[in-house]
């Protein structure tokens, strides 16, 4: 199965909550205690297991504040971009 | 002036929300409008209130619509205003030109922002030349007049009901943005101005008319009507008489230790009120300074200028532009004083939200007095 | 026998008194007419107020005896009726009278706001294909391949766009209560425009939504025809791309 | 009121959008307004919604207000710790500057008194950050006494009459706000 | 293993330099994302130029790396999209980025002046129900009953008029080529109105007519509601209203 | 300055197409345009004359939507124009300053009509003060350009574009009914101004910028840009220092026959025409007067004005308003002289075709020479 | 059958020709050697006999020229305007 | 083109919308444009479709033309019997009033010469009443040499070249104009 990782930055995320909402796998929370340098709630990738690097949550963010990242052998060719899904 | 007929209570209210008080202790049952900021809490405070009080709150599509729509409930002879900020006071020019072509009555408040037009949603004054040399297309002139407090808000705001009637010609209230964010106390309060003639004109169907006779009113009509004018020409003069009626009777203004002042200062609307905080300091370090503040910015308080300006003071003109209102200054002085500019870019910090500060005309003054 | 008089003006028409007149054969009279026997037949003059705009067809508001706004800024007919209807709170029967320009170029804002909103007006528009007042120039209605002042090659639908089929525009507006099309080139067509015009008057009167009647009426003078000729080209040229007829008709919007 | 006397507070209070800047200085504006004969509230503001710096002036006085916009002010409250050195300027001579004391780079001016208040951090302890400005208007008004509390409290049942959980939480924290100034009341 | 990144901001994305940004969870940034997906997929990022009018939907424009008018004046989008399309002889790809009140309140005259044209230009409409900007006013989008702050209590057609349907008023218009409703409340909508997006902008590079894509966008700072119970009331209250889907597909107009 | 680079033919036109040749003769390929009174013959004429030479003509559906259709195409670098009316001019004030604001070059030609706005559907000098003074939303200067015949209709419509591209701000041509419609003989030739930056801020599509970098404009520039203006009073203070240089290098006015007068007349326009065969006939009585006539409205020759007054002569202002060009003459007499008006009451008949006539100008130089 | 009978106002006429297009019966003629008072080719109405007040030539007049007669009893009660048709 | 000589020819052509007064107008200037250096023709009208009272001024000139208005002309032109009144006040001292004979009231000026030419009537004629205007205009012609007839006619000829009728109509009402003044020299 594939396996994926999603990286938040920090700097654009507004705290929404939508990619918490949107990632069927449950691999992002929102803590409660962790603040972005803007003050707001941040949202914390927890699943590093479950991820299959599908970038929903990317799609939804609306502040471009998530890139999705997906773990491949060595050398193999991946499509550069899955969003067109 | 200021006969009070009714007096209910004393609230903190926005200058914005003052304007809304003023308008239906006038009567005004009347709101067409549309959002802008930062004028939004006049039409959200119509648009809240007027259906308590019988009265018809619409909003709009758009601003050139709006000025229509006070044509048409003009016309009808019912007190009606608008408001609005920089941009949609833009679109309204053929509208407002219209209504002095066609003589009718209403009231618009226009609360400015910094420019030129969209430029900011914050305070600014730049659009005084726009408001006091009549706009687009040309050939009228509307009163203007400008508050300097949330009860003036309130208090112009009827007194432009007023004058709009008596001239069957819009009025224009001249505030800012600063004006109309900031709370002060207001006393709602219902002035009284005298009698006014019966809206003998007014459309309402032949069938209410005491005569059973037909009325049309048009915004060509000097062009098409040889009833009320006999040509193009007699309108014009109508016009012209009216203007200077308008100007020998409807001159306001306050002044402030000017006595023996070596140096007035002129401003209006929020520029005003800092100056005046400017003024007593420099009063405090012994400098002969006053203040002329035009209430009325069309018709302007020239006399009371030129009256300045022969006791031999010297005139710093403050004002959140480029220099607008230093023109009128200018006009009036007429080369008997030196009149100097603080404007815009005296402003204390370079972001919008920047203004003109007490300590900033006082330094204007300290160089001048 | 005795001569008793059939028909002489409608009882709400007036003699214009202003020195503005309309051309030979222009039919824009016909459609000041028309509202003059609609109003008549309703009973409703006391109680009728016209905004024209601004336009040869704006006009037409000097020739009836009802209270009237003539000429208001060229584009802005419904904005302005819309004030004098809620100043009035819905009480007068307000008639908006325009010219194809002024009600679907300049004006079509307006229209449009005034039809979402369900504004309680009529609206007439008189179609001749073009902006008449000011010599002929392409109107939204022009028909494609048609010489005016500013398509001398005649009407270029990649330049200059399609002819506007307003009523059929208005169709899906839950606010508009009634949309028709008629003419007044042939006595049928006249009497057939009356129907619509009255039954337009009664959805106002009725209070249902907007109503909305376009004329199809003759220019002579920018067509560049004879009067007669012109006849001839309405039902030709514009009846085949403007067919006639009632488009909605609705009892109750909601 | 105080017949005669001639009692004035100024303060600017500033902050960025959403922070409740201008709602903290409109509760003491409408108390101000039962013991004043003169009160201003003056914001200014970035865009309407969606945040951005925002700083309004307060003015109580039992004589008329000239300028509602002052270029320095008796007071100064800064809600956003990044606004401080813009608004360290702003204090007049012998004034209060009264901050959020979260991770503050030092202030440089001597000839003012400091009030360092962890309006955050006790926001966020009794409930929700966003009683932070009802924090600092405690402080404010403990220290300068400018309206009572209790005309402030009733300002605070108002406003927020309709919703018991913040209307309770933001009650405890001007309490707060006030007891923090009380109990260091010291602090430069 | 190694790890490549299969998703960040698109590559015609560009972080705002302007100090005006969007509010938490508002879903005109995912607007803007999608045009710049779709952009990227066509290839013509430097072949587009993007107006924006006055609004949070006008922020957009900050949000592309492409040629960009930013926030034109209110309204005239469509006019300064046509201004810019007619200037460079119909080379670009021109994209007009509107809010709703934007597009069809003050800016109705100009899109149904467009859509008569039959402009080549791609109208994209962020339908937030109401006036983002100015803090929650009545739009012509506004559903009925939903309270604004200008229908304090809740809409009123009678006074304040009915929900506009833009993409199925397009569809009469002979000079559209493309009219399609999208959200972007989830994943499967993301994608679908990325498809209307593409299909839209392929109509203006075939040189067609003018295309519309209207799209449901949440705003959480005027609904009063947080970022996910936004997603909600789009599903149970505006799609009831706003049905997503194409209207109008049309290979060639004439 | 009139550098003639190149001259085709001498034909008989109307002020209105003279316009045309002008701007086509300046390279300019696009006009958008709006049909009205009396400027007719200008849009027609681009309608037939600008496919002939591969240009872009459009009839946009209102003036409103017009302005922005030249924020469009003139965002794109090209010259653009377009022409209207006094009521199309009113409903073009916002777009007029947004143009300013985003600082992008166009020409837009306005036939002044007898007003208030609709008024009249003939000529008039009833828009100098919304020309000169910026309209709707203010805060931002026109260059302005009166020709007073048809030559000069065309002649400064190319020296318009000139300055437009120089300024990157829009430049309005002030005509008039009377001067659009009348026919003169008219040298169909391109003039030479000298060169200009190339437009690298114009919007194209990122793949033609040499830097391969995007470039945006907006009608809020110094609120929302970083880049250009670091905040907005650096944009203010920007365009204050472009009007401050319009000011000191575009002013143009001719005299005639000044050095001796002791009345200076001024008037712009057909107003000027008039005025030059009445101080002609004045000058046969032995009446010493001189005429200044200002080519540029705004910026204003207030020097040569001064410089006038200085010498000791007194004014007359002739202008076929109620007063709007006089306004600028006495801020530029500053008090030095007398400033008389003869106004459009003056007119020889009362309907709208009523003109102020050289007679009447005549006895009002009688009065005061 | 009904009988009618026309009068022009030459005032008003613009002599356009939809009278005598539209009369069905040929009762209107335009001579060309009439004018109006503007100088207009004037229509003349000729043929009593055949008029039978059916009033086209009135409803279809865009310049309210026409007025229509009719004949009848003296003392019979005819509608005033049959022009609703 | 007659070096050195100041030579001006300044007429004042009236009438109402659709009689081709502007028109006659065009054709002088046109002609005028081979001869003279200078040249204005100046309309003004009321609503440019529909009729109502129009007017023309047409000023020849090897000097510069300052007014393309005047208040009087040296030859004034009435198409309408109505205006004649208007219009006698604008000729100047010793100049001359053409005027449509048809129908008129006196004229009182007694310093000026007075021509009456049954244009209307010739034009019915000869065709057709919308050629009155060419009448007129041939009339003129002749009396002043404004411009030399060819160059009139080959403006005729340029402008209704398209229309043989008309063009046919329009030059022999000219001529017949001109023969006119030539018969009638004597009229005052
Ligand atoms: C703002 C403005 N723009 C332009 C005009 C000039 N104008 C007067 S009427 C008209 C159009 C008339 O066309 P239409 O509405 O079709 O009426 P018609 O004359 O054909 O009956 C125009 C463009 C004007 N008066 N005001
Ligand atoms: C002429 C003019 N009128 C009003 C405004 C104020 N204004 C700015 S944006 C806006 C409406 C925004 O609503 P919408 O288009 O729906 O965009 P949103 O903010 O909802 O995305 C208004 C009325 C303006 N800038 N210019
Ligand atoms: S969707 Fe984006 S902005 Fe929203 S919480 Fe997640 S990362 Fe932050
Ligand atoms: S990529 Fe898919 S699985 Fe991974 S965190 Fe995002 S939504 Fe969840
Ligand atoms: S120009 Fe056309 S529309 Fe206007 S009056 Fe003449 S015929 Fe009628
Ligand atoms: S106000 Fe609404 S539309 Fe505007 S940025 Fe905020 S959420 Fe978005
Ligand atoms: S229809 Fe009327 S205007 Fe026309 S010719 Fe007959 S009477 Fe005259
Ligand atoms: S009333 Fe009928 S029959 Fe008689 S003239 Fe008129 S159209 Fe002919
Ligand atoms: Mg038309
Ligand atoms: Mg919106």
């Amino acid at each position: 199965m594939t396996r994926g990782e999603i990286s938040i930055d920090e700097r654009y995320c507004l705290g929404c909550g939508y990619c918490v909402h949107f990632c069927a796998r449950g691999c992002i929370v929102i803590p409660g205690d962790r603040f972005t340098t803007m003050g707001y709630l941040l949202p914390v990738f927890i699943n590093l297991e479950r991820c299959n690097a599908c970038a929903v949550c990317a799609w939804m963010c609306p502040h471009q504040a998530i890139e999705v990242y997906k773990y491949v052998e060595s050398g193999q060719n991946e499509p550069e971009d899955i969003s067109s899904g | 002036m200021l006969r009070v007929a009714k007096m209910s209570q004393r609230i903190l209210a926005q200058g914005n929300t003052a304007i809304g008080y003023g308008a239906v202790n006038a009567g005004c049952l009347h709101f067409f409008g549309y959002p802008i900021t930062p004028q939004n809490e006049v039409i959200e405070w119509f648009a809240r209130e007027l259906p308590k009080r019988g009265g018809s709150f619409l909003q709009a599509q758009c601003e050139t619509a709006v000025i229509n729509m006070l044509l048409g409930a003009g016309s009808a002879g019912v007190r009606v205003m608008t408001s609005t900020s920089s941009p949609g006071w833009a679109l309204m020019q053929e509208g407002l030109s219209a209504l002095a072509n066609a003589e009718i009555p209403c009231v618009v408040v226009l609360v400015q922002r910094g420019g030129p037009v969209q430029g900011t949603t914050q305070h600014g004054q730049m659009d005084y030349l726009s408001a006091t040399r009549g706009g687009g297309g040309g050939g009228y002139r509307d009163i203007v007049l400008a508050p300097a407090s949330v009860q003036e808000c309130s208090d112009l705001v009827q007194l432009a009901f007023y004058l709009a009637d008596k001239y069957r010609n819009p009025v224009v209230v001249l505030s800012d943005g600063l004006l109309g964010q900031m709370m002060e106390p207001l006393e709602v309060r219902t002035l009284d101005f005298g009698p006014l003639p019966e809206k003998d004109w007014a459309l309402k169907g032949l069938a209410l008319h005491k005569d059973g006779k037909r009325r049309a009113l048009s915004c060509l009509a000097g062009f098409c009507f040889q009833e009320v004018y006999e040509s193009y020409l007699d309108f014009i003069q109508h016009l012209d008489e009216k203007y200077r009626q308008m100007a020998d009777s409807e001159v306001r203004y306050e002044t402030y230790q000017t006595d023996d002042a070596h140096l007035l200062v002129v401003a209006y609307g929020y520029a005003a009120r800092v100056s005046l905080e400017a003024i007593n300091m420099a009063r405090d370090e012994g400098l002969k300074v006053g203040l002329i503040r035009p209430i009325s910015l069309w018709p302007f308080p020239s006399e009371a200028i030129r009256q300045g300006a022969t006791r031999g003071g010297d005139f710093l003109v403050v004002e959140d532009s480029l220099g607008q209102l230093v023109e009128d200054v200018r006009l009036s002085v007429n080369g008997q004083a030196e009149v100097h500019l603080l404007n815009m870019l005296s402003r204390h910090m370079r972001t919008p939200a920047g203004m003109i500060l007490p300590d900033i005309v006082l330094e204007g003054i300290r160089k001048l007095a | 026998m005795e001569k008793i008089k059939v028909r002489g003006a409608p009882k709400s028409w007036q003699r214009s008194t202003s020195p503005l007149t309309i051309c030979p054969g222009c039919q824009h009279g016909v459609v000041a007419e028309l509202l003059c026997d609609a109003v008549d037949e309703l009973g409703i003059q006391g109680n009728t107020i016209v905004i024209s705009g601004i336009g040869c067809a704006g006009i037409d508001a000097f020739m009836v005896d009802m209270d009237a706004f003539i000429m208001c800024p060229h584009g802005r007919t419904c904005d302005v009726a819309t004030g004098i209807k809620r100043a009035l709170f819905g009480k007068p029967i307000v008639v908006a009278l325009q010219g194809d320009g002024d009600c679907i170029a300049i004006g079509a804002g307006s229209l449009i706001s005034a039809a979402l909103r369900g504004e309680k007006i009529t609206v007439i528009m008189a179609n001749n294909a073009n902006y008449g007042t000011t010599g002929g120039q392409l109107a939204p209605t022009t028909l494609l391949d048609q010489v005016t002042s500013t398509t001398p090659e005649g009407r270029d639908p990649g330049l200059a766009g399609y002819p506007a089929h307003v009523p059929e525009m208005l169709v899906p507006f839950r606010g508009v209560a009634y949309a028709a099309r008629g003419a007044v080139n042939t006595p049928a067509n006249y009497q057939r425009t009356k129907r619509y015009l009255k039954a337009a008057l009664q959805k106002q009167i009725d209070n249902i939504g907007l109503s909305f009647v376009e004329i199809l009426s003759a220019c002579p003078a920018n067509w560049h025809r004879t009067p007669v000729e012109c006849l001839k080209w309405i039902e030709e040229k514009m009846i085949p791309e403007y067919p006639l007829g009632e488009f909605k008709n609705a009892d109750r919007i909601d | 009121m105080e017949e005669g006397s001639s009692i004035r507070h100024e303060v600017i209070m500033s902050g960025t959008g959403g922070k409740g800047v201008l709602v903290a200085g409109q509760l003491l504006a409408e108390a101000g307004m039962q013991k004043y004969n003169y009160v201003t509230w003056t914001p200014t503001y970035f865009a309407a919604m969606r945040g951005g710096s925002c700083e309004c002036t307060v003015i109580l006085s039992n004589e008329k207000i000239a300028s509602p916009l002052l270029t320095k002010a008796e007071v100064v409250i800064v809600f956003e710790p990044s606004q401080l050195k813009d608004f360290e300027a702003r204090v007049k001579q012998d004034g209060i500057f009264i901050i959020e004391s979260t991770g503050l780079p030092g202030v440089k001016r001597q000839d003012i008194r400091i009030v360092k208040v962890p309006a955050a951090e006790t926001a966020v302890k009794l409930g929700g950050i966003m009683a932070a400005n009802l924090v600092l208007l405690g402080t404010y008004v403990e220290i300068t006494k400018a309206a009572p509390a209790e005309l402030v409290e009733i300002e605070i049942e108002r406003r927020f009459g309709g919703n018991e959980k913040r209307l309770s939480l933001n009650k405890q924290a001007f309490r707060q706000g006030m007891l923090l100034a009380a109990r260091e009341q010291n602090w430069y």
